[in-house]
């Protein structure tokens, strides 16, 4: 069953364009690649799948609901996660507290209700702070809950980022290239985690540069270059497919693209 | 840890200062004033008055052989530490505060001198508020706005001729409180003004202002302000080319007046709370205040020192004579004070409010300085 | 050291302290205190919004002066009973500050520094031309003490323990606010607006409450100023006290109430110390504030806790 | 009484864009907003005056004195003060409000007392119409049209000035194509003061100098820079304009109680409408 279905979604900004009539469908408990060179529009779909950007043209459907013109924190609570490739935690806050936040989600009750109800505040933490220990242990971070953020090392920050977002207990989790900057081992540890979340069922679209990572973990893979979808199927086929090759392989990957924006 | 450092902090810095001001048997008298903030000159102009009365009556040997020490206190010309400061002289166990700079400070202090049973002096605020029969213990010795506006009211009319009058005044207690007094002595005499504008005690430019005058053509332009936008309202009204002559109260009897605009303010008249050609007393007095404060960071201002001066030696001292410094007996001997002052026509007395009953003076700008007015 | 507000003897020294004191202090001494006290409310709800939204504002003077006026013109011209103004107190400056700060909460912080400078002016302003209701620049005089039944709370010692009280309603109730969920929005949106969104933090709703929560605090601050200085004007209520209520929330390190208490407590003092500065005064004051943001951006009080060996919680 | 309250508004608006332009400058680099920028402008009118108490200078000559030198300290200031704040912008707003407040108390150690300042633009009154007004108000106008012509071409036409847009428009990317990073910064802090300092010196002569002169304008200025769009000169410029004509018209016709609010209820009903301002433009997000 389909959970996801984009159609005709186009995005410019300033008159350049960022997405052009890309067309997508993430099927239900799948694990989806998403490739292509930098600038070809992957994360500015997450960004638009997330809510971060309004498409200009185009409807997104999940679950049966449009979604395009939703807010973030709408999306979210659709059941949509996301982690950024940039690494966005909450760096002055305690990894503990971190995947808490997310997990609030889940817990009844208002801010306000926190503070002036009597039990209701430590019950909502203790709820909370369950739902964030079980996504620590998943991701092995259990043992640096306390820390803060920004004080852990790299590898464990994009651990971090994927068990914030599992905290939310979503239907459909967008990873934007998680493996960016991580070593090797890090690199296997990362895919072994992905392939056990995916396990528990829950659906997965992965932006990724390695394309290596990508044939390894997806069935299916979609390509994009220049904001346009230029492949779409098994994901062993669309990395031989010419057009992909010269996509992709045509251009020099820089160490500073990589980390741009 | 922290707090508790913090309180020994506090309890050090409030022992020092009890030791400070600690000899038991001199008499006590607290000066709070606007020594900083926009009071400035005047709070220092209060407290030269005060250390000049306390030093001849020290250097004649004092009250009874006890010396009198001085506890001045700033409080900034605002309300809220006017509070504090008068907190703190209450504190010190002053015998009686002569001082005060502001209505909205006095008004607020004086809560805390009538809460504790302390006799006080107000020298130098105008608001009819701070003497009623409510509060005992505040007297007043400079007139209310509202002997001033009514003078100034029938001066304009009566002596000056004056048959179109508007009015310009700050929105602060000061010119709202004189504004409502004259417009209604206007009224009593059968006038009413044919403008009355409102403007911000910081605003500088008055041209919106002046317009709306300069629209209703007076003869005569009441001003209830203070410097410096006194002087540049009349700068301003000049360019405009409104010819009215300005009048006004106490807010103007200001040096500064003269200094700001030489041209502008020639010809203005005012009431005012002292002058030194009143008497031959009251020019020597001045004299001798000149040639004492000259050269300071602030030029000498005598008008407040000599309400300061004159409540200290003239009327605060022969009663800690007669009375000694229990507070309800010198309290009562304050309600009762007759005499005279210099600078003053005639007899002076306090009233059951606490206000002191006097005749006041009319003066003219003129070649740049107050001259006593001899109009009518 | 680092566990040492952990330990009840701690506790129950300061508390001694703190009771003990208008017993032993001069009147004088117990009258700072009090403003201490009464200024902590202010100051730990302006924290909601400086230390946990990174949102600076320069209105807590003007909703601190909502607050007192609105007490003091319901018990002197409707005569209502002090203790009774309270609630009216916060709500009034909970729906002022919303409606007039609701919408501008939500801006970019820098964007919201200026809208608070617009509402401070705006509030002041009002407060010293409406004359019929605010009686303008002549203040309002005469509030009442506050009454606990048959005893009124009159002198500095009097009130003290109602200032102590609330001052101590005001910081558990704040540790509260902080060890909420809404405590935990606040702090996410702090560091990555984007990512608290994402992770279905109602960004909005949140600064919009902390919003109310510091207006809240004011309010109440605000009652017990009034009722204890017994005579309000529209000066008492300018940029001025904004200014120093922001200093205060920020000397105190980021994020820490008692932080913020103690700062409230060295900078009021300050007031008293610099009294002998005369003319001077404000230089040594502006210095203070200058050297300190040069010196201490992340609060005076950083320095101790560094040498404490605790980590300091700063933003990079 | 239109004429008149729109010519007096008109140069008190030049005033506030002038001013304002020094909180452009440096947000516009920066990001942060200088609240000490109104002291400055109070600072510069008695350099002014100080300078004209001693030598004889004509007018013009007088303001680009002041100008130089307030330029000068704006980049010793911005060495040894500014420069520490960069920190985030609740520190730098704190600090520059220390630094104002050290400014206005230190200028009132030796001025306690508003002083009259030389009539260097002579004292002739003019009629136009039915307003009459100092000479002083067509210098405010003729030398704020002359300083913004002078900063457009600055900026437009001079490699210093496209290195200070550069940066404005993108630090990062500025130091990359080697414009000097920390140089710009530092000319962005003379330029604004060395503008309030010369604005100091166009008012001085209308009205008194005094110490506190700094305080309302500064916000005044302030609230016309967000008005007209904090990020752009142009916005800065017509947003004093308009602020101080349309309190001049609401002092005048409405009332002088309230003349006061106007620049504030602007302020605030802008940044909620938009709160780039009307010419500002906004800096997209990058995610």
């Amino acid at each position: 069953m389909t959970l996801l279905a984009a159609s005709k979604v186009s995005l410019s900004f300033a008159g350049v364009r960022a997405l052009v009539n890309i067309d997508l469908q993430i099927e239900e408990g799948e694990l989806l690649g998403i490739i292509g060179p930098n600038g070809s529009g992957k994360s500015t779909l997450f960004n638009v799948l997330s809510g971060i950007y309004r498409v200009d043209q185009g409807t997104i459907v999940f679950r049966g609901e449009r979604i395009e013109r939703f807010g973030i924190a709408q999306i979210v609570r659709r059941g949509i996660a996301r982690t950024f490739q940039n690494k966005r935690l909450f760096g002055t806050m305690s990894v503990l507290e971190n995947v808490e936040v997310a997990a609030m989600k889940g817990v009844q009750g208002s801010a306000l209700g926190d503070v002036f109800g009597l039990n209701s505040s430590l019950q909502a933490r203790k709820k909370a702070g369950a739902i964030a220990e079980r996504c620590l242990v998943l991701t092995g971070l259990a043992d640096s809950t306390g820390l803060l953020a920004r004080d852990l090392p790299y590898g464990a920050q994009n651990r971090l980022e994927i068990a914030r977002a599992l905290a939310l207990e979503p239907t459909l989790l967008l990873l934007d290239e998680p493996a960016a900057g991580l070593n090797p081992s890090e690199r296997a540890e990362l895919q072994e985690l992905i392939r056990r979340v995916h396990a528990e069922g829950l659906t997965i679209a992965l932006v990724e540069h390695d394309v290596r990572m990508v044939t390894g973990l997806c069935a299916r893979a979609i390509v994009l270059d220049h904001g346009e979808k230029i492949a779409d199927g098994a994901s062993a086929m669309v990395v031989r497919n010419p057009r992909v090759q010269a996509a992709y392989f045509g251009e020099v990957e820089s160490e500073e693209e990589a980390h741009a924006a | 840890m922290k707090m508790r450092k913090l309180i020994g902090a506090i309890t050090v810095a409030g022992s020092v200062a009890m030791a400070v001001s600690a000899q038991a048997q001199d008499i006590k008298l607290g000066v709070v004033a606007g020594m900083s903030g926009p009071g400035t000159s005047y709070g220092i102009g209060i407290r030269q008055g005060a250390e000049m009365a306390v030093r001849e009556i020290n250097a004649a040997g004092g009250i009874k052989g006890r010396k009198i020490s001085l506890v001045v206190v700033d409080d900034a010309s605002n309300p809220a530490q006017s509070v504090t400061a008068m907190q703190r002289l209450v504190n010190d166990q002053v015998d009686l505060v002569v001082g005060g700079w502001g209505s909205s400070q006095v008004l607020a202090n004086m809560e805390v001198a009538e809460r504790a049973g302390l006799p006080y002096i107000v020298v130098g605020a105008t608001n009819p508020k701070i003497t009623t029969e409510k509060n005992k213990w505040t007297f007043r010795v400079i007139f209310t706005d509202s002997v001033q506006a009514e003078q100034i009211a029938d001066a304009a009319v009566r002596r000056l001729g004056m048959k179109r009058i508007a009015v310009i005044h700050d929105a602060n207690d000061y010119g709202v409180g004189n504004r409502d007094i004259f417009v209604a002595s206007l009224k009593k005499i059968g006038l009413d003004p044919v403008a009355v504008v409102p403007y911000q005690s910081a605003d500088k430019d008055f041209t919106a202002q002046l317009s709306r005058i300069r629209e209703a053509n007076p003869d005569g332009l009441a001003i209830f302000g203070t410097i410096p936008a006194a002087p540049a309202i009349m700068n301003q009204a000049r360019d405009l080319g409104i010819k009215a002559r300005f009048i006004g109260t106490g807010g103007l009897a200001n040096e500064n007046l003269m200094t700001l605009a030489p041209k502008a303010s020639e010809g203005t008249v005012l009431t005012t709370y002292f002058h030194e050609d009143v008497d031959p007393q009251a020019r020597a007095w001045a004299d001798r205040y000149v040639k004492e404060f000259s050269g300071g960071s602030q030029p000498p201002r005598p008008v407040l020192a000599a309400w300061e001066y004159r409540a200290v030696k003239f009327i605060a001292v022969p009663c800690i004579e007669s009375s000694g410094t229990d507070k309800e007996k010198l309290r009562q001997c304050i309600g009762r004070w007759k005499g005279t002052l210099f600078s003053v026509p005639g007899d002076a007395y306090f009233d059951k409010t606490g206000q002191l009953v006097q005749q006041s003076v009319l003066v003219e700008v003129g070649k740049g300085a107050f001259q006593a007015f001899k109009g009518k | 050291m680092a566990a040492l507000h952990q330990r009840w003897w701690f506790w129950a020294a300061t508390l001694a302290a703190l009771l003990a004191l208008p017993a032993l202090a001069p009147q004088y001494v117990v009258h700072i205190a009090n403003f201490i006290l009464i200024y902590t409310l202010p100051v730990v709800g302006l924290g909601f919004l400086t230390g946990f939204t990174g949102r600076v504002s320069l209105a807590q003077g003007a909703l601190f002066g909502v607050g007192a006026y609105t007490t003091a013109l319901l018990t002197t011209k409707l005569g209502w009973a002090p203790v009774a103004t309270l609630v009216p107190s916060v709500l009034m400056t909970i729906v002022l500050a919303v409606s007039l700060g609701g919408a501008a909460v939500r801006l970019a912080g820098l964007y919201f520094v200026m809208a608070t400078i617009g509402i401070q002016q705006i509030v002041w302003l009002v407060l010293m031309n409406w004359i019929e209701l605010t009686n303008g620049p002549q203040g309002v005089r005469s509030i009442p003490a506050v009454g606990l039944g048959e005893y009124s709370l009159e002198t500095p010692q009097q009130f003290y323990f109602l200032a102590l009280v609330a001052a101590g309603i005001s910081y558990f109730l704040a540790k509260r606010v902080i060890g909420s969920r809404l405590g935990l929005f606040l702090r996410a949106l702090s560091d990555d607006q984007l990512a608290a969104s994402s992770v279905a933090v109602e960004v909005g709703r949140a600064k919009v409450t902390a919003l109310a929560l510091s207006a809240a605090w004011a309010g109440a601050g605000g009652f017990l100023y009034a009722h204890y200085v017994r005579f309000i004007h529209p000066d008492m209520f300018g940029l001025e006290p904004s200014v120093l209520f922001l200093v205060m929330s920020m000397f105190g390190g980021y994020r820490s109430i008692e932080g913020m208490i103690v700062a409230t407590a060295l900078l009021e003092s300050a007031t008293e110390y610099l009294r002998p500065f005369g003319e001077f005064r404000m230089i040594a004051y502006g210095m203070i504030l200058l050297l300190g943001m040069m010196f201490f951006p992340m609060g005076i009080l950083t320095l101790v806790r560094r040498r404490a060996g605790a980590p300091a919680a700063g933003k990079d | 009484m239109f004429d008149q309250l729109f010519i007096g508004g008109l140069a008190t608006g030049c005033v506030y864009a002038v001013v304002g332009l020094g909180f452009t400058l440096v947000y516009r680099t920066l990001r942060m907003v200088n609240f000490a920028q109104g002291h400055v402008f109070m600072a510069g009118a008695f350099l002014g005056l100080v300078i004209a108490e001693r030598v004889h200078l004509p007018a013009l000559p007088l303001l680009f004195v002041v100008g130089a030198v307030a330029f000068a300290l704006g980049m010793v200031l911005e060495r040894l003060v500014f420069r520490r704040l960069y920190h985030n912008h609740e520190v730098f707003i704190v600090g520059s409000i220390g630094l104002g407040i050290v400014l206005m108390n230190g200028v009132r150690v030796f001025f306690p007392e508003p002083v009259p300042f030389p009539k260097v633009f002579g004292s002739e009154v003019v009629q136009i119409g039915a307003a009459r007004f100092q000479e002083g108000y067509l210098w405010v106008v003729l030398s704020t049209l002359v300083l913004v012509v002078l900063l457009h071409a600055m900026f437009t036409y001079t490699r210093t000035g496209r290195a200070l847009r550069a940066v404005a428009a993108d630090a990062e990317i500025a130091a990359t194509v080697g414009v000097d990073v920390k140089r710009a910064i530092a000319l962005t802090f003379g330029l604004s003061f060395a503008v309030a300092a010369i604005a100091g010196v166009l008012i001085g002569p209308l009205y008194f100098v005094s110490f506190d002169m700094g305080d309302m304008v500064g916000l005044k200025a302030f609230s016309a820079a967000v008005f007209g769009g904090i990020n752009s000169i142009p916005g800065t410029i017509l947003g004093g304009l308009v602020i101080g004509v349309l309190e001049n018209l609401a002092g005048g016709y409405i009332s002088s109680a309230y003349k006061d609010l106007v620049a504030f209820v602007i302020l605030l009903v802008m940044l909620i409408w938009r709160p780039t301002g009307l010419l500002g433009r906004e800096t997209p997000v990058k995610v």
